[in-house]
């Protein structure tokens, strides 16, 4: 069996989804899917976090939240998008209150579409996002280097 | 104990206590898994988790931070090189308590409210534990008249665990505390998420906290010592059953975390106290009286 | 006072015994007939119509008469299935295996064989769906 | 008071109160204050719902566009998150709510969305 | 030496005339410090001579004893008599009695009772050169401080308090003169007499303000003095009844030789009774904390820095006679519960001065539990922590002081990134509160010396308690501390002002952060040099008390605290990372001192510590600490008098 | 300012998978006061119904929220078919009923590992959060989907279940039923748990009464109201007792939910014994015109529906209280006064589900 090693921590947070989402993102490190087979830890804390699950089509009032949250990541990050909502904006994206998509406020690396999105579609964004996670590493060594 | 040997065990401590207790850790959180029904991650894993964190970008809030995580660690490593080295008992606890403090200093350099929380907690943490450290030292001089490791070990005929029974049922209750395991985890959050997020380490950056974690490691090499030191004697065939002790002493703990709710700080304090009291007081007790 | 350590009894045999875990990204996992993963077309029997287009939630698929092609945009799709319910031909349906993720959100179009009988063969407005 | 159709009564202003009081004291819940704005009606309808047990009674106000309706959230607490809600999203005037969030309950940045929809609707 | 020793009772006392009469603030600030310098000059000079001369015992009589002799006895009347008017001025008349039997007993012995042997009455040997030295140097350069700080106090700050500096600062140096007499006497009349005059020097020193409350804590201050004072009475009187001395060395070495004589003890008793009142121990505690309303750091500071230690220093003379019987045990116990309790009620307060106090309380009882072990190991521990306290308590004060005057406020709370504001400040905290619990310094030495000692101790109970009790203690003592330290080092929300310090105040704040660094540097030395002939006096032994191997150890840590950080500065200096705002779940309003709220806009955020005021309140534990500690004096006294009485 | 902490809580914070807000004031670990925010999840999708017609938004009103979405289309179809005089065939309502009660299930399953998530017992958690994998499974069996099901319409429900499949489904509930008795028994015996349960957060019964608390909230408070008692679905032919516990603390909300878990367990069994034997949806036609108020018992209590329709395809007004909506003041109250490390475990307890409160 392939083993994918390496320590992409995640941090998750909820822009406006609708919750189906969500508790996808958690089965996913429950027992059946156990994504801390990939090292994944659901940290919580975006100063740790290497790979930022966001789900929901984005309102205002988080707008600044999520830019928040993200600009407290630490070098290199990947943002992957979890859901149809927060790919595009999925079925709320008529509503006054979202932006539509989280391509609207921060750049998304890995979109995983969805309805709600599967444990297994995550899981297989998780292990792109792990393969990008592992080339911006290399960039940025290299950059520093230079 | 000469001087050689001294450098020899201060040296064998610095360079195998990352790899020792970094495979430990490894396999606690296998085991961990495996009890709550999952796989698990490799037992490398937290290797792979240090070397990423040290290539992390370095982001700060505040840059007293990384001197003074620095400084904890070093004053860990400090501290262990006492206790392998075999110096003086108590000196260890001391410092190891001097060590705590840049850590404290550090979290709440951020003013960050998580973090000061989690601070306050720590605190609390380190003075319910700390009466049972120092008791653990008076114990080992209650049965071999000194301080030094080093006398401790050579010094008697068989194991002190025989004499020290209560302290070191009170040195294991505490034991969780130190090791951050589940019903004490309540300053910086090993597992399953809680309040103060990750409490003292909120604000650590990449580096800044894979020096923690190092950190932590090396203070659990002591822990795990002293754990050991109960049952070793000068025949040197007791650190067999040294090892075997610390194995299952860690293995409980796994257990202990797994099978237990993080308490509030004033129950744990109480809890903490009242074994230090009970297990460890007792103890004393009867020791001073057999002493005289 | 409850009991201490009750749990430890299903930990240990948790333990012992095989994880829950599927192996899944190396071990393909296999759905359920009914599962709702995407959208398929069955280009062969499209009349184009459009039904579709107007009655899709999120507005996720483009129907081009002009061009004949049928297109779905699967990272907006939220797979309710109300294009396949209202679909007049049923040449839709909604089957296991989902939109694999990516870095780039793209749309899924088919070219539509259908040639329409006549011009001007279907009203230009389309009226409201379920009357 | 007059019965719409079963367990909705149509009041005015100057019932309210009373009958607030009437349900408090005798331990009603209250379940939701709705408000709407039908198109064809033009003006607010604000139903009052309350619970005891499983019974249930819903009690109409009618209100014009900038009239003022007095605020229930001192006899009934929980009423601020609805009364805030009626004002920040369809821009009902409600007199002097117990906490007012100063249309910041939901941090929107449209004015008052629902009402909006009416009026460009009523403009098509 | 005779004379020296004159001089430095005499000198201050007819000094402290000179700043009563002078009323132009300049030139009654310049005899001030003339008067400081020449005390310090002094206290210093003769000890250097003493040290020169062998470090020798001397027993000696003050030239023109007879004249003293008359001087205290009419000096203690006067004594009562002014304390007799003001109670009844203030309608406390329980104090009136205290004073009037404390007074009237030992005299009338003195007057009628048998003929005394005509014996030295004065003593300079290890302790008492160990004491002048700090009497003279502390206490002179607080001499120093209070000027500047009675000045901003009255000018600047309390503009209502009516200006008596004169009076205060005369009775600075009133006060400078009975400590010197007091650590030399060894006579206890002669004790007795320079005992009250502290006593009511500090009674008039917190009455200062005038304020309601001030004068009911001053009265505190001084009924509990006075009960203390009753204690010494009885001892006066049961050495010139029964042993027919009122030479304290005669009657400690009366009690070593037949320790198991309740007799013997009685003395012992009453004076540890009465040192136990003087430095603040449970239950007597009230009178420091109640000290704290005085001007602020002057009188408070010379309360804890130097007039507590005169309750010490007396049970370090004692201490030999205390080993392993009733008084010791009393003693320990009620030393080592005041260690616990007090620390504990340091973390639930907030008020920096009230954490100092309680601090002080907490610290003596650990020299206290020393003491009444009575071994060598716990004398060099307690003498080693007298002279630590004092210096970074004094400096303590000195700088909560400067801090309340510059930044408004003497709360823990607001001293919050006091490190980026005011670090000259901050520095000198720093060092005074590592000074107080951090690893290789001060105590943490005699904690280890002390835990060793009572392990030995062998009575069982006491023993197993006492070690308790430090365990704890120091775990409490930490947790104030450190919370402490970390609001100073924390982000900083004020905006940088001016300094409002004076010079003179940090002139004196770095004299002693200078000596406090000495003295840690010089551990070693003090330790071979002073800390080893005192207990070889007193206990007639020279033990190695830390070995060799743990004192290179401690060098090691010291070199740690100061160098580790310093080299990880400069290797982090150039580091340079990212700024980043902190983590506040995403609702950081940007400047991480404010956050978005609940209703959208910015909201300052606070953070404070634990103080627990739940679980260990003064509220909630005073009175049980109360009763407990006055259970085990009780109990204790009610052994050794019935005993004697048998 | 003294010894008081002004902190935020959340909105990200990793002890709620769902933004909450909350300033608190402390005074060591103490809460003083706690305001509570909402609108970090509001999208306004009340709003769409002038965008999406009256059947779209069946689509809209499942993805309320993706935990009780089922009953979320259900109560809508209700709502519309009440207005539209639509007379549902008995078997759609026993579907209904069976799949509403399997959403209660995990619904109540999830809420057990998030709690345990809350007071850091990680293994208990991934226990309940394993059981519910099963649920979960059939739900996919049977709808298609995990947690948006999309079978509900107006006039029945889109998918049947065939008789095999029903057996199927009891046969595992019973085999699962042993396990989740195991399971929950350490959530009420267990000694770590209770000490952070018991007598935490204690609401009165008239308390939560006046303060509008509804579902498990209130029966917790010795409070018997269960909207299923007003026989919607198949419930006027299911036997079933309505859970209560008078200890008014978590401990007693935690008793209350698994009980209920027990209890759906049986109505689905139930359900399954005396499902008949019809169509399962009615063709509708025509538009909605006129009002309907419909209560529903969610897993998290009365969710409360208010629809206008006025003729035409796109309705007048579509409201939805949702029962975490009305449990909010009851969890303000309970805020005051508890500790730090309850205030987390408090919010778990009403079993918050932000994305239905603000729609
Ligand atoms: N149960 C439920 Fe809901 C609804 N309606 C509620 O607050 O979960 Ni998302
Ligand atoms: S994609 Fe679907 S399930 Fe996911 S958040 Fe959006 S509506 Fe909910
Ligand atoms: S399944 Fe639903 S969302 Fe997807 S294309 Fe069909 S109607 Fe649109
Ligand atoms: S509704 Fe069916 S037939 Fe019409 S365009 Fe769509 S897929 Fe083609």
């Amino acid at each position: 069996m392939a083993k994918i090693h390496k320590s992409p921590w995640l941090l998750h947070y909820d822009g406006s989804s609708c919750n189906g989402c969500d508790i996808e993102v958690l089965a996913c490190t429950t027992p059946v899917y156990d994504v801390e087979r990939f090292g994944v830890i659901n940290t919580g804390n975006p100063m740790h976090a290497d790979i930022f699950l966001i789900t929901g089509g984005i309102n205002s009032q988080n707008e600044a939240v999520v830019k928040q949250i993200y600009d407290q990541m630490p070098q290199p990050k990947v943002v992957i998008a979890v859901g149809t909502c927060a790919c595009t904006g999925g079925i709320f994206k008529e509503c006054y209150n979202i932006k539509g998509g989280a391509d609207t406020v921060i750049p998304v690396d890995i979109y995983v579409p969805g309805c709600a999105a599967r444990p297994e579609s995550i899981i297989d964004g998780v292990v792109k996002g792990i393969g990008l996670f592992k080339e911006k590493a290399a960039a940025l060594a290299a950059q520093s280097k230079a | 104990m000469t001087i050689q040997t001294r450098v020899l065990f201060a040296v064998l401590y610095v360079v195998l206590t990352p790899f020792v207790i970094g495979l430990l850790d490894g396999f606690d959180r296998k085991i961990s898994a495996r009890m709550q029904g999952r796989r698990g991650p490799s037992v490398l894993q937290p290797f792979f988790d240090l070397k990423k964190l040290f290539e992390k970008e370095f982001l700060t809030a505040n840059k007293m931070q990384l001197f003074l995580i620095r400084s904890y660690l070093c004053f860990i490593v400090l501290s262990g090189i006492i206790f392998f080295a075999g110096f003086d008992l108590l000196l260890v606890i001391f410092s190891l308590s001097t060590a705590a403090m840049f850590l404290i200093l550090a979290s709440t350099a951020t003013h960050s409210p998580f973090a000061s929380q989690g601070t306050s907690r720590e605190l609390v943490q380190i003075m319910a534990c700390e009466p049972m450290e120092l008791l653990v030292a008076v114990g080992f001089y209650l049965a071999t008249s000194t301080f030094t490791v080093s006398d401790i070990v050579t010094k008697s005929p068989v194991a002190n665990i025989r004499f020290l029974p209560g302290f070191f049922v009170g040195f294991v209750f505490i034991l969780t505390i130190k090791f951050r395991k589940s019903p004490f985890d309540i300053s910086t959050s090993h597992h399953a998420h809680q309040e103060v997020i990750k409490g003292v380490t909120s604000e650590m950056v990449g580096k800044e906290y894979a020096m923690v974690t190092i950190a932590e490691w090396y203070e659990n090499a002591i822990l795990l010592g002293i754990v050991g030191l109960f049952f070793v004697s000068s025949n040197i065939l007791t650190v067999i059953g040294a090892v075997i002790a610390i194995l299952v002493v860690w293995f409980l703990e796994i257990l202990i975390d797994n099978t237990s709710a993080r308490v509030k700080w004033q129950l744990m304090l109480k809890l903490a106290w009242g074994t230090t009291i009970v297990a460890a007081g007792m103890n004393l007790f009867l020791l001073e009286i057999i002493r005289g | 006072m409850g009991q201490f350590l009750p749990f430890s009894k299903q930990v240990l045999k948790n333990l012992f015994s095989e994880p829950a875990t599927t192996q899944y990204p190396f071990v393909p996992r296999e759905y359920p007939e009914r599962t709702r993963g995407h959208v398929d077309i069955d280009k062969d029997s499209c009349i184009l119509c459009g039904m579709c287009m107007r009655s899709c939630p999120p507005g996720a698929i483009k129907v081009d008469r002009a061009g004949k092609t049928w297109s779905i945009n699967r990272f907006d799709c939220i797979q309710c299935g109300y294009c396949t319910e209202k679909c007049p031909k049923k040449c839709l349906s909604i089957t296991p295996g989902y939109q694999e993720p990516g870095p780039e959100k793209f749309v899924y179009m088919v070219e539509v064989p259908y040639e329409p009988p006549k011009p001007a063969a279907k009203p230009a407005t389309p009226t409201p769906s379920q009357s | 008071m007059q019965e719409l159709k079963t367990d909705l009564f149509l009041i005015d202003k100057a019932e309210l109160l009373n009958i607030i009081m009437e349900k408090k004291n005798a331990l009603w819940r209250l379940c939701q204050i709705c408000c709407s704005y039908p198109k064809a009606e033009d003006h607010f309808e604000i139903t009052y719902s309350f619970a005891n047990g499983q019974e249930l009674a819903n009690y109409r106000l009618i209100a014009e566009r900038e009239e003022e309706v007095p605020s229930i959230s001192r006899v009934y607490k929980s009423a601020i998150y609805y009364e805030n809600e009626m004002h920040e999203l369809w821009g009902l005037h409600v007199e002097n709510i117990k906490q007012d969030f100063h249309d910041k309950l939901y941090r929107i940045d449209v004015e008052t969305p629902f009402l909006e929809k009416e009026e460009k609707n009523d403009g098509e | 030496m005779e004379v020296l020793v004159t001089a430095l009772i005499c000198f201050p006392f007819l000094w402290a005339i000179l700043p009563a009469v002078i009323h132009n603030s300049k030139r009654r600030a310049f005899t001030v410090y003339l008067g400081c310098g020449i005390v310090m000059v002094l206290s210093v000079f003769t000890a250097i001579q003493w040290y020169l001369a062998g470090g020798q015992t001397l027993d000696f009589r003050l030239p023109y004893q007879e004249a003293f002799g008359e001087i205290f006895l009419w000096g203690d009347i006067f004594l009562m008599c002014f304390i007799t008017y003001l109670s009844y001025k203030h309608n406390r008349l329980i104090i009136a009695f205290l004073s009037i039997i404390s007074t009237v007993v030992p005299t009338i012995l003195e007057k009628f009772g048998p003929e005394l042997p005509a014996g030295p009455t004065m003593r300079f040997d290890w302790l008492t050169f160990i004491m002048v030295l700090i009497i003279g140097v502390v206490g002179s350069l607080i001499g120093v401080y209070a000027v500047g700080y009675m000045h901003g106090f009255h000018i600047h700050h309390h503009k209502e308090v009516t200006d008596r500096r004169s009076f205060f600062l005369s009775m600075i140096f009133v006060f400078f003169g009975a400590m010197f007499g007091l650590v030399t006497s060894a006579n206890l009349l002669g004790l007795y007499f320079f005992w009250e005059i502290t006593s009511v020097t500090s009674f008039l020193l917190i009455g200062y303000t005038r304020t309601d409350e001030a004068i009911n804590n001053s009265f505190k201050a001084l009924w509990m003095n006075l009960l203390g004072g009753c204690g010494l009475a009885v001892a006066i009187s049961v050495g010139i009844i029964y042993f027919n001395t009122a030479n304290l060395y005669t009657l400690i070495a009366a009690a070593v030789k037949t320790p198991t004589k309740m007799l013997c003890l009685l003395p012992i008793a009453m004076l540890a009774f009465a040192a136990l009142t003087k430095s603040a121990q449970f239950p007597f505690s009230g009178w420091l904390l109640g000290a704290m309303v005085a001007p602020t750091p002057s009188s408070a500071l010379l309360h804890s820095a130097t007039m507590v230690k005169a309750g010490v220093y007396m049970l370090i003379r004692l201490s030999p006679a205390m080993a392993d019987n009733y008084v010791g045990n009393m003693v320990a116990l009620i030393g080592g519960f005041t260690f616990v309790a007090a620390s504990c009620f340091a973390i639930t307060v907030s008020d920096g001065k009230k954490v100092l106090a309680y601090s002080t309380i907490s610290n003596l009882g650990l020299i206290v539990a020393c003491t009444g072990c009575g071994y060598e190991e716990t004398i060099w521990a307690a003498v080693f922590l007298v002279i630590f306290h004092a210096v970074s308590k004094s400096m303590l004060f000195q700088c909560v002081g400067a801090i309340e005057t510059t930044i408004g406020s003497r709360d823990v709370e607001d001293m919050q990134g006091l490190m980026s504001i005011f670090p000259k400040l901050a520095f000198i905290l720093m060092v005074g509160i590592a000074g107080m619990f951090l690893a290789p310094f001060g105590m943490l030495i005699s904690k280890w010396a002390a835990l060793k000692a009572f392990i030995d101790t062998s009575s069982v109970y006491v023993s197993t308690l006492m070690v308790m009790f430090i365990c704890f203690g120091s775990a409490t003592t930490m947790f104030y501390w450190t919370k402490w330290m970390s609001k100073i080092l924390g982000a900083s929300k004020r905006e940088k002002s001016r300094d409002l310090t004076k010079k003179n105040e940090y002139i004196s704040m770095f004299f002693h952060a200078f000596m406090m660094i000495s003295l840690i540097l010089g551990f070693p030395w003090l330790s071979e040099h002073v800390l080893k002939p005192l207990s070889n006096d007193m206990f007639g032994v020279v033990k190695q008390v830390i070995s060799y191997e743990n004192m290179v150890i401690m060098i090691v840590l010291l070199c740690g605290v100061f160098v580790i950080p310093f080299i990880n500065y400069l290797l982090t200096k150039g580091q340079k990372g990212k700024k980043v705002i902190t983590y506040m779940g995403g609702a950081n309003a940007g400047d991480n001192f404010n956050f978005v709220s609940a209703t959208g806009d910015p909201r300052e955020m606070d953070i404070s510590n634990f103080y627990m005021e739940d679980l260990m309140g003064e509220k909630k534990l005073f009175t049980p600490a109360i009763l407990i500690s006055s259970f085990i004096i009780v109990v204790y006294l009610i052994i050794v008098v019935g005993g004697a009485l048998q | 300012m003294g010894n008081r902490s002004v902190v935020p809580f959340g909105p990200q914070h990793p002890v709620l998978p769902e933004p909450v807000h909350l300033d608190l004031v402390l005074e060591d670990e103490k809460v003083l006061a706690a305001i509570p925010s909402i609108g970090f999840v509001h999208r306004g999708l009340e709003s769409l119904t002038s965008k999406k017609d009256f059947n779209e938004m069946v689509y809209v009103a499942e993805r309320i929220c993706g935990i009780c979405s089922f009953m979320h289309g259900m109560s809508y179809c209700m709502a519309l078919e009440d207005i539209m005089n639509v007379e549902v065939p008995r078997r759609a309502d026993y579907l209904r009923t069976i799949w509403g009660e399997m959403s209660r299930l995990h619904s109540h399953l999830l809420w057990l590992g998030l709690l345990a998530d809350g007071f850091g017992f990680e293994s208990l958690f991934m226990h309940s959060w394993r059981l519910r994998e099963k649920i979960l499974d059939m739900f996919e069996a049977s709808t298609g989907g995990r947690v948006i099901f999309s079978v509900n319409t107006i006039g029945g429900v889109l998918k049947d279940m065939p008789a095999d499949m029903l057996k199927d489904f009891v046969r595992q509930l019973d085999e699962m039923e042993k396990e989740i008795r195991e399971t929950t028994a350490i959530f009420l015996d267990d000694y770590t748990v209770k000490s952070r349960l018991v007598d935490i957060g204690i609401i009165s019964g008239e308390d939560a009464i006046r303060r509008g608390a509804v579902g498990p909230m209130m029966r917790a408070s010795g409070i018997n109201v269960d909207m299923r008692k007003n026989g919607y679905g198949a419930y006027n032919d299911i036997d079933f007792e309505v859970i209560t516990s008078n200890k008014c603390d978590s401990y007693a909300r935690c008793e209350v939910r698994i009980g209920e878990i027990f209890q759906s367990i049986d109505i689905i069994r139930q359900c399954v014994a005396k499902i008949p034997d019809t169509e399962i949806n009615t063709k509708v036609t025509g538009m909605p015109n006129g009002e309907s108020i419909i209560r529903v018992e969610q897993p998290r209590g009365e969710a409360f529906y208010h629809v206008r329709a006025n003729g035409t395809k796109f309705l007048d007004r579509f409201r939805v209280r949702t029962p975490t909506f009305a449990n909010i003041p009851a969890l303000a109250q309970t805020l005051q006064g508890c500790q730090y490390s309850d205030v987390p475990l408090l919010v778990l307890t009403i079993d918050p589900c932000i994305s239905c409160t603000e729609r």
